[in-house]
């Protein structure tokens, strides 16, 4: 049984972590720089260690850091959270090298998964469909051409240990091809490290969708459904829900059966997700991420389960407890990021909060560390809150989401608010018509 | 060479026993010290105050009780006050049973080696950043602290 | 269809409607008086008039300024919401003659009901059982001694159109029963303007066990599972749960197909409650409350139901549409009312909020007209928000509770949040084993 | 004899209108005033402001644009000001055609009757509550008001 967790992590997604500690009796210690230091999830933690001064590499970047503040806090297990050291695997190899129980995948998992071109070899050889695409990196542009040509443009050249747009071009014909591979490879060096790239299928109008799956350690994996997370901006989401608006039952069960079987091939643990681009009645597999999600939320609404809550019991060694048939999806669900930014130009706005007044009544999720007299600082993830909203079908959920983006205050900084009322007040969102190039095409004034 | 590591022993059932008798008789805090150990509880507030203005002791009230040190109220602003470069097990000699790098009153240079703090099995020296006095000690042997933590004060 | 919905009251009942109006894009009225001018529900209403100065008389309790309100605002519907004109037949009556949808059961409902004597004749003669009692008025004491005796000591002498403990006094013997008869036609004269009483068994230990029905114009009647509210004190309820911790489904069903019955018998439409006693596997009906409830969120939270939208269609005269084997019972919710009182003197504490700051996260539901700055005015009821959370079981949503509340803050006043986080921690609340009279026994020091 | 009940018609296309020439020209109030109608809109909030400070406006936006009537900023604590009782619909004279109980610039005596408002069908008299002379009218006939709305300044 987990005693104590420390919780390597800041902002919303360490206030989620504590609120799961807290309703299971668990004892939690928040980690901090500096800059955190009046932050909600130190003010409710039960221990609260000062890890470094702002800059992310100093504190939440630093294993060094976590793992001492773990060692002299007593904590038996570390959880992540999303981004920062959530997917390093040389970070989770530590926390277990030193007895503490990594809460999330085995670091061989992490490391599988974090090697673009390894992930997708290996989910496609447990039947997961891919992008077509080169079979791994590419050694010359005369081997891109070639591949090109085969799969047709226009394509997409990637860095292998990439995400979040970084080190990606789209090429719409041969004459393109050198130019993109040195940027591309030049982004990628800078931004992982590593140069390594790939050429893969571009799809012209496709959804992003994604399925969860949870698995504990002994061999019971169950998928929660799908997430359509298809409004991006800069391959940053911005509005997901939950089912997505397009996929009918059997696509769902076909598609959740298929990474289900693979999670159980892999010995796969913890949270995962599998994610997808989505055209035309077809699914071709993008990524998985090994971790918990931002967007796990509306999973949690359509399934009434508490992913964190399943996360720390499977941790623990707790059979999960329940099969796929008793996985039910009742209602809908759609999340809303709110950021700290200016909601026509998205340059970050950070400061201190004056009114803070969150919404209320039926329905109505927020998961926001945020309070009246708060300071947003500048180091970090312009992300300040989610606000979740549940209804009986999509159509109600969209009217109750209307309501609560009205009745939210955040005065003091510009938020990205008045963004989502716009956008979900759009003929194209409301009747579910966008994929993954929408948003964009929105903020360009073509809409 | 430095110490052995010496994973802290927390004294639980001493604090618990102090906490329970703070709040027995409704006290604000009870400071304990003993040879090197030291604990101070302070009462927490019934329920958290998540706002602005003073709720500062928040933090202080939720810290791990042994991970307390002594307070450090005036010196936050003082040149002279030495703080925690790292998040760590302070030690102040270079191993069990030798003499103290420095002691209170001692005068030491720039860049004199003052204390380690150990973090993940590696011992990092803590130097003087600049010359002068040790005129007060805020923790002792031992004992974790935090990143910020002041250490000690050079006049 | 209903266009415009006047909002004929105040509070976290009146935002808890306009909500659901601006959910349904239904216009919304909000009347008030000068003292809530600045009050939330009228902030975001669509539309505003005041009625009326501070005293309720004179505002919210006067018929005709609400009509006059509803007339030059040319709204089509009015929903009472609970306490002020919400059992009144009389207002509903000339809601009805003045061309208005009253959303709520007919005045002839209302009226019944109103009567306590007739309401419980009336559920009796349709097979419900009620207190061994009196059948009617009390003519003299020599009456209520033979019919005493008949039941057996404690009796409670009653009065007829009470409520809220008001003309209410527990007899434990012959010698007693003179003065008690004598003090409760005093007090019903004074708080009800009729004398009339009743006589009934006492229970020692019961619970307060009450079932949600909800029906339509076309005869379709569904009830929505029990609500257990015994924790009172001086017959306010403090904290209620769903469903009850001590009722097995056999006796949900058993009891709910009872009150269908009685309520389809009766031609009876929008929403009421039936309350009973509850002791060793016993129902004894005590009223009927024709009105939506206080509590309604923790049956809403159980079953997946918006009941004030519900409200609202089946004003309109949209059928249920659902039977009842389509009304599923999940999880646990339990709903603490949180008063501007001391939480031990229970002295009022109006004032202005300084600071406030709303429990978030997974399955935590605020109900609330609160903000920082709201001055709490000293005229009405002193009820300032609902905290309502859900869990997948009554452990899970007890620790889920307790976290909320340690997240609450509503600082510049006194509230009984310390009270609900003293209750929820004491054996008995944890282990379900309360009654009606548990509450009063711990504010008397005896727990 | 009181004016046959009058419901007073919305102009609500009318209304609309206004409303939408306010968005298009990004403006921030249109009052309009003919004969005895009279309307004004003003620009609601993007977002609700529920908060304490300054957001008086919010509710003065979302009245029902045709219960609006004339500013009356600076009369709030004035002692000739004639406030309704009452919510209802005011008139100004007996009935329809006759002459108005008062008009600008008459003088008037405590206790006269100055104006009616009628509520669900019963016509209260409003009185003088001082002598003086009539010197603002803030209302026209057949408008609603609310309770506490400026109808008369006697000064």
């Amino acid at each position: 049984m987990i005693q104590k967790i420390l919780i390597a992590n800041r902002g919303e997604i360490a206030l989620r972590i504590l609120r799961a500690c807290r309703e299971m009796g668990i004892r939690s210690v928040a980690v901090h720089s500096t800059a955190d230091a009046d932050a909600m999830h130190v003010r409710l933690a039960d221990e609260t260690v000062c890890i470094g001064p702002p800059p992310a590499q100093e504190s939440y970047l630093n294993p060094v850091a976590i793992l001492t503040a773990a060692t002299i806090s007593n904590a038996d297990a570390i959880h992540p959270g999303y981004g920062f050291l959530s997917e390093n695997a040389d970070f989770a190899a530590m926390v277990e090298e030193h007895g503490l129980t990594f809460i999330g995948p085995s670091p061989e998992h992490i490391r599988l998964m974090g090697d673009k071109i390894a992930a997708k070899r290996t989910v496609r050889e447990a039947g997961i469909p891919v992008v077509p695409g080169s079979d791994g990196s590419i050694d010359s542009e005369a081997d891109a051409r070639r591949i090109a040509r085969a799969i047709g443009y226009p394509v997409l050249v990637k860095a292998a240990a990439g995400g979040g747009g970084r080190g990606m071009k789209v090429v719409t014909d041969d004459g393109q091809l050198a130019e993109a591979i040195a940027t591309a490879r030049a982004e990628a060096l800078a931004a992982f490290g590593s140069g390594g790239l790939y050429v893969e299928k571009y799809l012209a109008h496709p959804r992003h969708i994604e399925v969860q799956v949870l698995a504990d350690l002994h061999g019971n994996v169950v998928h929660l459904g799908e997430r359509d997370c298809s409004l991006q901006r800069r391959h940053q989401k911005v509005i997901e829900e939950a089912p997505s608006p397009v996929l009918t039952p059997e696509q769902r069960s076909k598609i959740g059966a298929l990474v289900v079987r693979t999670a159980s091939a892999l010995g796969y643990r913890s949270v995962g997700t599998f994610e997808f681009l989505y055209e035309d009645g077809e699914f071709y597999f993008i990524e998985m991420n090994t971790r918990l999600q931002v967007e796990h939320p509306v999973t949690e609404m359509v399934c009434g389960l508490d992913i964190v809550r399943e996360m720390l019991r499977v941790a623990e060694g707790s059979e999960l407890g329940f099969e796929q048939e008793d996985v039910r999806f009742v209602g809908h669900a759609i999340e809303c990021r709110i950021n700290a930014e200016d909601p026509e130009t998205f340059a970050p706005s950070p400061g201190t909060i004056a009114e803070y007044h969150a919404p209320g009544g039926l329905g109505v999720r927020i998961d926001s560390a945020l309070y009246a007299g708060y300071r947003v600082p500048p180091f970090y993830d312009s992300m300040i809150a989610k606000l979740i909203v549940s209804g009986a079908d999509r159509r109600a959920c969209l009217a109750r989401l209307r309501r609560a983006l009205a009745e939210y205050v955040i005065s003091g900084i510009k938020t990205t608010i008045p963004l989502h009322q716009r956008l979900i007040d759009m003929p194209e969102f409301i009747d579910g018509r966008y994929d993954v190039h929408w948003l964009e095409r929105v903020m360009r004034g073509e809409h | 060479m430095p110490p052995a590591k010496q994973k802290p022993v927390l004294e639980t059932d001493f604090v618990r026993a102090l906490g329970e008798l703070l709040n027995d008789l409704s006290l604000a805090e009870i400071a304990y010290e003993k040879g090197d150990f030291r604990v101070r509880v302070t009462r927490q507030q019934a329920a958290m105050a998540p706002l602005a203005a003073p709720a500062v002791t928040v933090t202080e009230a939720a810290r791990p009780a042994a991970a307390v040190g002594a307070p450090s109220e005036d010196y936050g602003s003082h040149p002279g006050l030495l703080t925690a470069p790292m998040v760590g097990v302070v030690y102040t000699s270079a191993e069990p049973g030798s003499p103290a790098y420095v002691s209170l009153g001692d005068t030491v240079a720039v860049g004199d080696t003052v204390l380690l703090i150990e973090a993940m099995k590696v011992f990092n020296p803590i130097k003087a950043h600049r010359a002068g006095r040790i005129s007060r000690v805020f923790i002792s042997n031992g004992v974790p602290v935090e990143y910020g933590e002041p250490l000690l004060l050079i006049d």
